[in-house]
């Protein structure tokens, strides 16, 4: 039972601290690491909790997929000079203030519920033969698993809800794909907004952006 | 029929004609007006105009054959006794019911006794004589036709050529029947609610006959001036009416005066508040002293109507309403009548005596004489007064007429143009000189002879002596009347010299002419008045002042006396008859009257001289500082109304809720500053709602919990 | 004091609830302060997996076997939520790309034009 | 069943503006005509409701009831007694002659003549209500008619006037429903006897006849008005049955304790709801401090609006106050009588005065209706005094509201008259114009003197059953009203000698001043003739006005405990008081 407790302090270590990091780095692609492995660290606290497909979901979909596409973010608007935009002072201290009275509200709630606290894994739990398909699967396939099927609770599964997701990501990503399609044209680039930025700035910028439109016809969507 | 439904049927026709020959006259007026100039404003033509003038004159002779019906009835009905017979009864009663709201009722009612049938006869007969005598005066208003038919000299116009307007002698006609209506009206009156609505009715048609030149400035300024100096005593008459309605519950004098004496004992300042309410109202309409002012101005309006209006009727109504509401008076009321009309008498008198304007000493003449009537009234000389009123009604009358005629022919009021008229104008002349021989008082005491004016003046001396000698601490009652005969008879003097002897102070007055025929005759029939209303009938012991005695309040056959406050007592009719109170009387009259006749002789020397050392600052008294007053106050109102309607209403109200306004605007404007456009610190504030509201239920819920 | 006798303890949800608050105030305070975009939008990736966190404790069989557990249910949120985490992030991007695009920079404080 | 007159009445002018849309654009007469028609029909119905006996008098007649809002025991119940048969009259006469006077408009007469409808409607309604939804909402309707007919219409200023009166109405109507609800609150049906329900219209036209048939309430119980199923199930729980019938909630502060009972901030709550009622209503009448709207928008409103505004509007606070405050929170009235007196003879004096400084001719009408408003206040506050007091007060001030009606609509017009001509209203550029326009400027005068308070015509009688009680109630207030009438009688004659006397017209555009036409003498003559026969024959209104009157003000029989300012007299006078 020991490695139960010494492995969730670890994965728990790793992901609250590189959550720190990302907070306090100032760096944009730093950020975008720590949150990888912040997050991967996540998916193995997932695992520990026994929601073992969940885990492999949180890797595959969204440390492989969204922090990707977060990776291909920063790529595209990473400006030549590398501009450090640091919050004022007073803000940082602000939200630093706020961030700890949040965190003191929530785990004194955390910690007061008493139902909560050590139940700890049951070792029958543990020891049990991995089943070959996980209630989760049957799950999704229709068959409810974790309900006694006797008093009418064999409620059909998630299948529905879960085809409706995929066709939802797909509109969206389709629509992310329009929205971020590059309109830009020389005409439109050079009527700046006027309180925007120093006009002499605005030459190279042409250029370059010529050079994206060039070289990629059109923005593919994040892998999917 | 008897008396008591004859006199008043009798007395309604006569007081209903005028109304009738008002509303005849105003839609014939303005129907002609319209058919004549095809467009509204045309003007009427003459022979409308006179036809109109004819059918008022008509409606006021019917008054006055029914007036005079009714005197003869009433004397048929109350033979004259030997004048301590006990007061006759008055036949009150009502025609019509016009409002009644709760335990108010207020109708057409009248209380006919022998003052109210005496008043009716003397108003409609120098009403009558005044319709004729206007056909002469305004010969001119239908002289031509058409919009230019008159020129009018005293309007400034624009250009400063002459102002040509159309005729309105209907107009006139119209107005004076709409006055003699209402004087009927408060002569008749029964109740105070009728005699308070015709005595403001009698104070707007003096307002539109003093308007009747209404193109003058003057005029319509001097009509205006009358209306309020009118409705300023008419205030004092409202505070009296409701304090007469706290105290009796009903307006109805026959009521009244049995009730009066009940409630004098029991609210005796109340009472007196009541009494000093109504007479504000004469000292209004009677311009006594605070309120005179208006009197001389409103000579402004034509000389016919300075004559019925401003002499002897409608300036009477004063004195007739003290007379009428004689018994609901207590003492001290009536020893202020009295203070009031011999200050009045004497500020008259002096201001007469100075003023080079014709009209205007008579009109200061008037006010004097109200001053002796009022004077009489407040010392206990009922019958003295209203004898003295009727006889000044005709001599006044017959001045005015006079003062008309002359005006006519010279064309000017000013005495100083004057002189030497009387050989153009010897009838005239000798008219006025008996209507100033009667204002003068002039006749023999001890025999008894002498015309109208020495009998009612001798009488008023009897009671101002007799009251002196019960009030020694009074006495200066006494002497304001003396100095007053004194000056009264030095200002006639003046006047006649001035007018009429010496010679002509300028070319107009070379060549005047005498009035026509239609002017005389009125005279004639008005100074018969003059010198007859003293006498008795030949043969019978009927004569007026016996005639009004049989009305006399019985609280004036006895002395009374006031509240130990005032400690005065009014001489009895009988302590004033007595015969060495007579005598001293007589003899301190006609005193008076020569001293003043030959101061008068010796200061003018024979008409050649006519300024007088001290009239300079009286005159400016008169003509600069009273009228200074009125207009004081007049810009003193207008100050406040602006102040209240521009800094207070729009200032104050306006500007605190436009106050109001803005400060809800700028609390909106300072609330969407909060909108940052910050996503950043929008977070912040979504997170810090959340510890907030947190915070706080897990407050509530942790008191709660324990307890 | 009790933060103390967690160590002692065996893990139990109180744990996980723990580490997602501190996941999820770490996204909170990332959104707040940080000034470029995508900086934010990784705070809000934070923020929902501090939520995954608690939605997998609270179902969990092992750290709750009593019936008040939410059961499979708890998982299938967290499933939920990653899905929809994806969505939201490929549209966030496009956004971001776009501001970019036209205003050139992606500082956050440059699009305030909806302020009061 | 229900006698539809009234329904016709309040719903003809309204149905008239909506056929307006009808009417082709081009044709302007033709609505003119139109609305002329409409308002003449109203009048003659109106005339006939006086002639036909049972209107008028202590009984409400033509009674129109029928459920509106069952569920809020809200009932569309219009009926007419004696205080406002008079009010119905003037409303339905002026705006016939509004419409007369307004053939001469020219911008979009359609809309014109649509909203002078509506308002006739909303006037009409105002009087003719009983319930008070119904009479809050014809308040409300005459708001939007009233705004865009001074702002569109109006002259330059137009669009600020408009929005303040807009402002100052609305906020008086918003305390005006407060009041409305607090009494809806706490009134309860099933406390009033069977009797009095039936009076007061509750059960259904026939039962509120004065002498209708025996109906015994349960007859009424069994019939299917959805009011009785309420009835029946309030009275089973004992639970409280609200109502808006004002004649009911009349009847309940008379007969029981329903509005006293509950009291808070150390007033029971009547009394709030009359200080509410009071002051809401005082913006309407309008009572001083909260009077500045006036003269604006009647020196922007045109002639015919202002003519309603004037005649009418004024009239609308003055009869809430008699109908809906004085009944309902009596013993508020009489603790508030001398507040109410004071602030009456403030108006009177503010308004005399601050017409006595105007040069607009029309700005000082305008002031001149604020200062004789004052009469009404004083009447309803001496009132309270005792049975006497009140028939006197309370018929002096219905009196006062109708024959200023007639005199202020009429002066006006006269200032419409001139303006239509010169179109300037400066009093010291007029003059003459007695020669120019005699027979208009006759009428003019007649109206003025009218105005002043002159005795045989109507100005007097209100001021005279106003200031009796006035006395008994409080000397010094009585003398102060009473010396107003100097003032009044100054601006009026000044007015009258700076307009119409003088040598000639030395102002702008002298040469229009052509003499009056047929149509505008059609509109001065009736008002004058009012103006003379409601002075001469006051009985016309008074005889109709005074039983209802009484029977409304039964609480303040009984004379007056604690009396401020009271003179020992009148109980010595009541004493001896003859009959008449």
């Amino acid at each position: 039972m020991i490695w139960h407790s010494v492995l969730f302090t670890l994965f728990a270590a790793i992901a609250c601290g590189f959550a720190m990091a990302v907070v306090f780095t100032s760096n944009v692609v730093r950020m975008a690491f720590y949150l990888v492995i912040s997050l991967s660290a996540t998916s193995g606290l997932f695992f520990l909790a026994g929601a073992d497909f969940v885990g492999a979901m949180q890797l595959m979909i969204y440390v492989g997929g969204t922090l990707v596409l977060l990776i291909f973010g920063v790529m595209l608007t990473a400006q030549q000079r590398f501009v450090q935009m640091r919050p004022s002072r007073s803000e940082v201290l602000l939200a630093g203030l706020l961030g700890a009275a949040l965190l003191v509200l929530l785990a004194s709630a955390a910690v007061g519920v008493p139902t909560w606290r050590g139940s700890g894994p049951k070792a029958a739990a543990l020891d049990e033969p991995p089943l070959t398909a996980t209630p989760i699967a049957l799950g999704l396939l229709g068959f409810r698993v974790d309900g006694d099927p006797d008093d009418g609770q064999n409620r059909a599964g998630y299948l529905l809800p879960f085809e409706i997701i995929s066709v939802h990501l797909l509109v969206v990503l389709v629509g992310a794909a329009y929205l971020a399609r590059t309109r830009l044209t020389a005409g439109s680039l050079a009527q700046q907004p006027p309180g925007g930025f120093e006009q002499d700035a605005a030459e190279d910028r042409i250029a370059e952006v010529e050079a994206i439109a060039a070289d990629s016809p059109g923005t593919e969507g994040p892998p999917t | 029929m008897t008396p008591e439904r004859l006199l008043p049927t009798l007395l309604l026709l006569a007081w209903l004609a005028p109304l009738a020959s008002f509303v005849v006259s105003a839609i014939a007026g303005s129907l002609l007006s319209r058919r004549h100039g095809g467009q509204e404003g045309g003007a009427v033509d003459g022979a409308a105009a006179r036809t109109i003038g004819h059918v008022a004159t008509g409606a006021i002779g019917v008054s006055l054959v029914a007036s005079v019906l009714a005197l003869g009835a009433w004397i048929a009905a109350h033979p004259a006794t030997d004048g301590h017979a006990p007061a006759a009864t008055a036949y009150a009663g009502e025609w019509f019911g016009v409002l009644d709201v709760g335990p108010l009722h207020v109708g057409a009612a009248y209380y006919i006794d022998a003052l109210t049938v005496v008043m009716a006869v003397v108003v409609t007969l120098v009403a009558t004589c005044v319709h004729v005598y206007s056909f002469g005066y305004l010969a001119e208003e239908t002289a031509a036709e058409g919009l230019e038919a008159v020129a009018d000299d005293e309007a400034p116009t624009y250009y400063g050529n002459k102002l040509r307007r159309a005729g309105r002698l209907h107009r006139f006609y119209q107005h004076l029947s709409l006055f003699c209506f209402a004087m009927l009206g408060v002569v008749l009156a029964g109740n105070a609610v009728m005699t308070f609505a015709f005595w403001e009715l009698v104070g707007a048609s003096s307002y539109l006959l003093i308007g009747f030149y209404y193109e003058r400035p003057k005029a319509a300024a001097a009509a205006t001036k009358a209306m309020l100096f009118n409705r300023v005593g008419d205030v004092g008459m409202l505070v009296g009416l409701m304090a007469l309605w706290g105290l009796a519950g009903t307006f109805d004098y026959e009521r009244l005066f049995a009730m009066a004496p009940t409630w004098m004992a029991s609210h005796y300042g109340l009472a007196t508040l009541v009494g000093a309410g109504l007479f504000c109202g004469c000292i209004g309409k009677s311009a006594q002293v605070p309120l005179q002012g208006w009197l001389p101005d409103a000579m402004a309006g034509p000389t016919p109507v300075s004559a019925l209006v401003h002499s002897a009727t409608m300036v009477a109504a004063g004195v007739f309403l003290v007379g009428r509401i004689y018994p609901l008076l207590t003492v001290e009321v009536l020893v202020g009548i009295a203070s009031v009309g011999a200050v009045t008498l004497l500020v008259g008198a002096t201001l007469a005596s100075v003023s080079h304007d014709l009209k205007r000493v008579l009109a200061y003449s008037t006010v004097s004489q109200l001053g002796y009537m009022m004077l009489s009234l407040g010392l206990g000389g009922w019958t003295a007064g209203l004898f003295h009123l009727v006889t000044h009604a005709g001599f006044k009358a017959l001045l005015f007429l006079g003062a008309g005629s002359v005006i006519h022919a010279v064309g000017t009021n000013d005495l100083r143009a004057m002189g030497g008229l009387r050989r153009a104008m010897p009838a005239t002349a000798g008219l006025m000189l008996v209507g100033a021989l009667a204002l003068m008082g002039a006749g023999v005491p001890v025999l008894g002879l002498g015309l109208s004016g020495f009998f009612s003046k001798d009488a008023i001396f009897e009671y101002a002596v007799a009251f002196a000698r019960t009030n020694p601490s009074y006495a200066w009652l006494f002497w304001a009347p003396l100095i007053g005969a004194v000056l009264t008879a030095a200002y006639i003097t003046r006047l006649g010299l001035l007018t009429f002897v010496g010679q002509a102070r300028s070319e107009k007055a070379e060549h005047a002419h005498e009035s026509p025929e239609s002017m005389l005759v009125p005279m004639a029939v008005v100074a018969a008045m003059a010198i007859g209303a003293g006498w008795a009938v030949p043969g019978s012991r009927l004569s007026v002042p016996s005639l009004l005695a049989m009305s006399a309040p019985e609280a004036t056959h006895h002395a009374r006396t006031g509240s130990a406050w005032s400690g005065v007592t009014l001489p009895g009719v009988e302590s004033a008859h007595e015969v060495d109170v007579r005598a001293a009387a007589g003899w301190a009259a006609i005193g008076a009257t020569l001293v003043g006749v030959t101061s008068a002789l010796l200061m003018h020397r024979g008409g050649r001289k006519c300024e007088t050392p001290a009239g300079a600052p009286m005159r400016q008294f008169d003509e600069h500082w009273l009228p200074s007053v009125s207009r004081g106050c007049d810009a003193v109102a207008r100050r406040l109304g602006a102040f209240v309607s521009g800094p207070l209403d729009r200032g104050a109200i306006d500007g605190g809720l436009a106050g109001a306004a803005g400060l809800l605007k700028s609390t909106g404007g300072g609330l969407r500053r909060i909108q940052t456009g910050s996503l950043r610190q929008y977070v912040f504030f979504l997170a810090l709602g959340v510890v907030l509201v947190s915070a706080a239920s897990l407050g509530v819920a942790l008191r709660w919990i324990n307890g | 004091m009790i933060l103390a006798s967690l160590v002692t303890e065996p893990v139990g949800v109180a744990h996980y609830l723990i580490v997602g608050a501190v996941l999820f105030i770490a996204g909170i305070v990332c959104m707040a302060t940080k000034r470029n975009l995508l900086g934010v939008l990784m705070g809000v990736e934070l923020v929902l997996n501090g939520a995954n966190v608690n939605f997998i404790a609270i179902g969990s069989p092992y750290l709750r076997g009593d019936a008040a557990s939410v059961g499979l249910d708890g998982q299938l949120m967290a499933l939920f939520v990653i899905v929809l985490a994806a969505a939201e992030a490929a549209v966030a991007l496009a956004i971001a790309l776009n501001f970019y695009n036209t205003v050139h920079t992606i500082d956050v404080d440059a699009a305030d034009q909806l302020r009061g | 069943m229900n006698d539809h007159a009234l329904t016709l009445l309040v719903l003809l002018p309204a149905a008239a503006a909506c056929a307006m849309a009808l009417v082709p654009k081009s044709a302007g007469g033709a609505a003119k005509k139109l609305t002329l028609a409409t308002t003449a029909l109203v009048a003659l119905i109106a005339w006939s409701l006086a002639f036909d006996g049972r209107a008028g008098g202590a009984g409400l007649s033509h009674i129109v009831s029928a459920p509106w809002i069952p569920s809020l025991g809200v009932q569309f119940f219009l009926g007419v007694d004696g205080v406002s048969l008079p009010l119905v009259i003037l409303t339905a006469s002026l705006s016939f002659l509004a419409a007369l006077a307004s053939l001469g408009v020219e911008r979009h007469p359609r809309g014109y003549c649509a909203l002078l409808l509506l308002l006739q409607t909303g006037m009409l309604g105002v009087f003719l209500a009983l319930d008070f939804v119904v009479f809050y909402v014809f308040w409300e309707l005459i708001l939007v008619p009233m705004y865009l007919l001074i702002a569109v219409w109006g002259g330059d200023g137009g669009r600020r006037a408009a929005l303040k009166y807009f402002i100052y109405t609305l906020a008086g109507s918003v305390l005006m429903l407060g009041a409305g609800l607090l009494l809806y609150g706490q009134s309860d049906l099933t406390r009033l006897a069977p009797a009095d329900l039936a009076e007061c219209g509750v059960m259904g036209p026939d039962a509120a006849k004065p002498h209708a048939s025996g109906m015994v309430l349960a007859e009424w119980l069994a019939s299917d008005d959805p009011l009785a199923e309420r009835y029946v199930d309030a009275e089973a729980a004992g639970a409280p049955l609200r109502t808006f019938n004002l004649s009911a909630m009349a009847r309940l502060a008379r007969s029981t304790d329903v509005f006293t009972s509950k009291s808070w901030g150390g007033h029971n709550l009547a009394w709030w709801a009359f200080v509410l009622l009071a002051v809401g209503l005082a913006i309407k009448l309008p009572a001083v401090p909260l009077h500045t709207w006036l003269p604006d928008a009647h020196t922007e409103a045109p002639t015919p609006v202002s003519m309603l505004l004037a005649g009418v509007m004024l009239k609308l606070g003055g009869y809430g106050l008699v109908r809906i405050a004085w009944p309902v929170c009596p013993e508020a009235a009489r603790d508030l009588a001398f507040v109410v007196a004071v602030v009456g003879v403030v108006g009177l004096f503010w308004g005399a005065l601050a017409a006595m400084a105007q040069t607009d001719f029309k700005r000082l009408v305008a002031y001149s209706s604020v200062s004789h408003m004052g009469y009404v206040l004083i009447g309803l506050a001496a009132g309270t005094l005792g049975a006497d007091a009140w028939a006197l007060g309370a018929t002096g001030a219905v009196f006062q509201m109708v024959a200023h009606g007639v005199t202020s609509a009429g002066l006006f017009f006269a200032v419409g008259v001139i303006y239509e001509r010169v179109h300037h209203r400066d009093l010291n550029q007029l003059g003459g114009l007695m020669n120019r326009m005699p027979t208009a400027s006759g009428l003019a005068l007649v109206l003025a003197l009218a105005s002043l308070g002159l005795p045989c015509l109507c100005g007097f009688v209100g001021e005279l059953l106003v200031l009796l009680p006035a006395w008994t109630f409080n000397p010094y207030l009585a003398a102060a009203a009473a010396s107003v009438t100097v003032l009044i009688a100054a601006y009026t004659l000044r007015a009258v000698r700076l307009a119409y006397y003088g040598p000639e017209y030395r102002g702008p555009n002298g040469d229009r001043l052509t003499p009056v036409t047929p149509r505008e003498l059609a509109v001065l003559i009736p008002l004058a003739v009012a103006a003379v026969v409601l002075g001469v024959r006051p009985g016309i209104v008074t005889e109709v006005a005074e039983p209802a009157l009484v029977a409304a003000g039964q609480p303040f029989a009984h004379p007056h405990p604690n009396l401020p300012g009271m003179t020992p007299v009148a109980d010595a006078a009541d004493a001896r008081r003859t009959t008449r």
